[in-house]
């Protein structure tokens, strides 16, 4: 399966990249997506307690499950306004 | 009206295109980009947006204002890209026909947006550039 | 800035004149005239005030608004005269660094004046006029 | 002694006019002024369970005094914004 993911604001900055292709070999859900994205870009790993997660422009919790085909977003608190 | 822009906001016409003979009351948020940042001097800022998800987290809290409000019409307008001091960087209008439930839904739609809306802030100062995050 | 005018405000002038670069927010509220009063059609309005008593309860206001509120500047212009529905009667301005305190402020302005500042609205039907009455 | 007495919306329609010079021979308070008003224009008497006393541009109680050269003002709830 295939599946994005994006990086915003100093997420993007801590991974050195805004947009990855991710073919996971079996289901998986949105924490091992980080996991294994900070595992190849040790930056992340300080940002794992505030980050937040998207599933397909939504707030989505760590544990749920990813399809492929799906967008996933990582990102830190938001501050527009 | 929803949008994300990356022009000036145009303020005036964004209350004026919202406004109906029924309304008495228009009230009009407006977010400023300031010349400091915890006492710090700013030179000018960045926003950045998950821009589709975002543009549907406006939408939600035009829609949930709406509901939850006695007013008649709302407008939210966020700009992204670099902005100086003094510029606009988001613009909110509520029009009702009383003035209470205006303040109500402006003030609510501004709170919201700087909870759950996917924009960052990147503020530049002489000595370097910091990412503002909101409280988680 | 406080006043009286007889002319159409310039509510963006008037928004722009207070701001300064630390400012983060700003909070407009405009009173407009509503085409309806208690579902009776309204023809026009007519605005009267006892001017030099209005004015100086309307510096009273500002200056309360400034004391009692953390926001930096707040201007209040009401117009009187003759005014077509949908032209703005009063507007409030409130520049503040933080925009709970403007909001706040905003809000007492005008529910100050509704209270305390000697204008009177007339409103005209197809059938007649009836001066409006605030509650005592 | 001479006092001006201002009237304001449906105030002056009710008194038929929108400013009175009152010379009394005595000391007076606000009401005494509103009585003898309403004495003369009795249209004025429906106004009075609502009717707001300005003395000098300032709100005052019924009671307060009157001086000469004192500027009154009768009028209703206000109903601006």
């Amino acid at each position: 399966m295939s599946i994005k993911v994006l990086f915003f604001a100093s997420l993007a900055e801590a991974a050195g990249t805004r947009e990855l292709i991710l073919e996971p070999a079996s289901l998986t859900d949105l924490n091992s997506v980080f996991e294994k994205c900070a595992k190849e870009r040790p930056l992340l790993e300080s940002h794992r307690a505030s980050v937040l997660f998207a599933l397909n422009s939504e707030f989505a919790r760590p544990d749920s499950p990813v399809r492929d085909g799906d967008e996933i977003a990582f990102f830190p608190p938001v501050s527009g306004g | 009206m929803f949008g994300l822009v990356r022009e000036p906001i145009d303020i005036r016409k964004t209350a004026e295109d919202i406004r109906k003979p029924e309304d008495g009351a228009i009230v009009v948020f407006e977010g400023v980009v300031r010349n400091h940042s915890n006492d710090k001097p700013v030179r000018f800022l960045e926003y950045e947006a998950y821009e589709p998800m975002a543009l549907k987290k406006i939408e939600e809290i035009g829609l949930r204002a709406k509901n939850e409000f006695d007013i008649r019409d709302i407008s939210i307008v966020h700009r992204l890209g670099h902005m100086q001091i003094g510029e606009c960087s988001a613009v909110i209008v509520v029009a009702s026909a009383h003035r209470g439930a205006a303040f109500d839904a402006c003030r609510f739609a501004i709170d919201t947006i700087k909870k759950i809306v996917p924009i960052w802030k990147k503020e530049f100062y002489e000595d370097g550039e910091v990412w503002i995050e909101g409280a988680h």
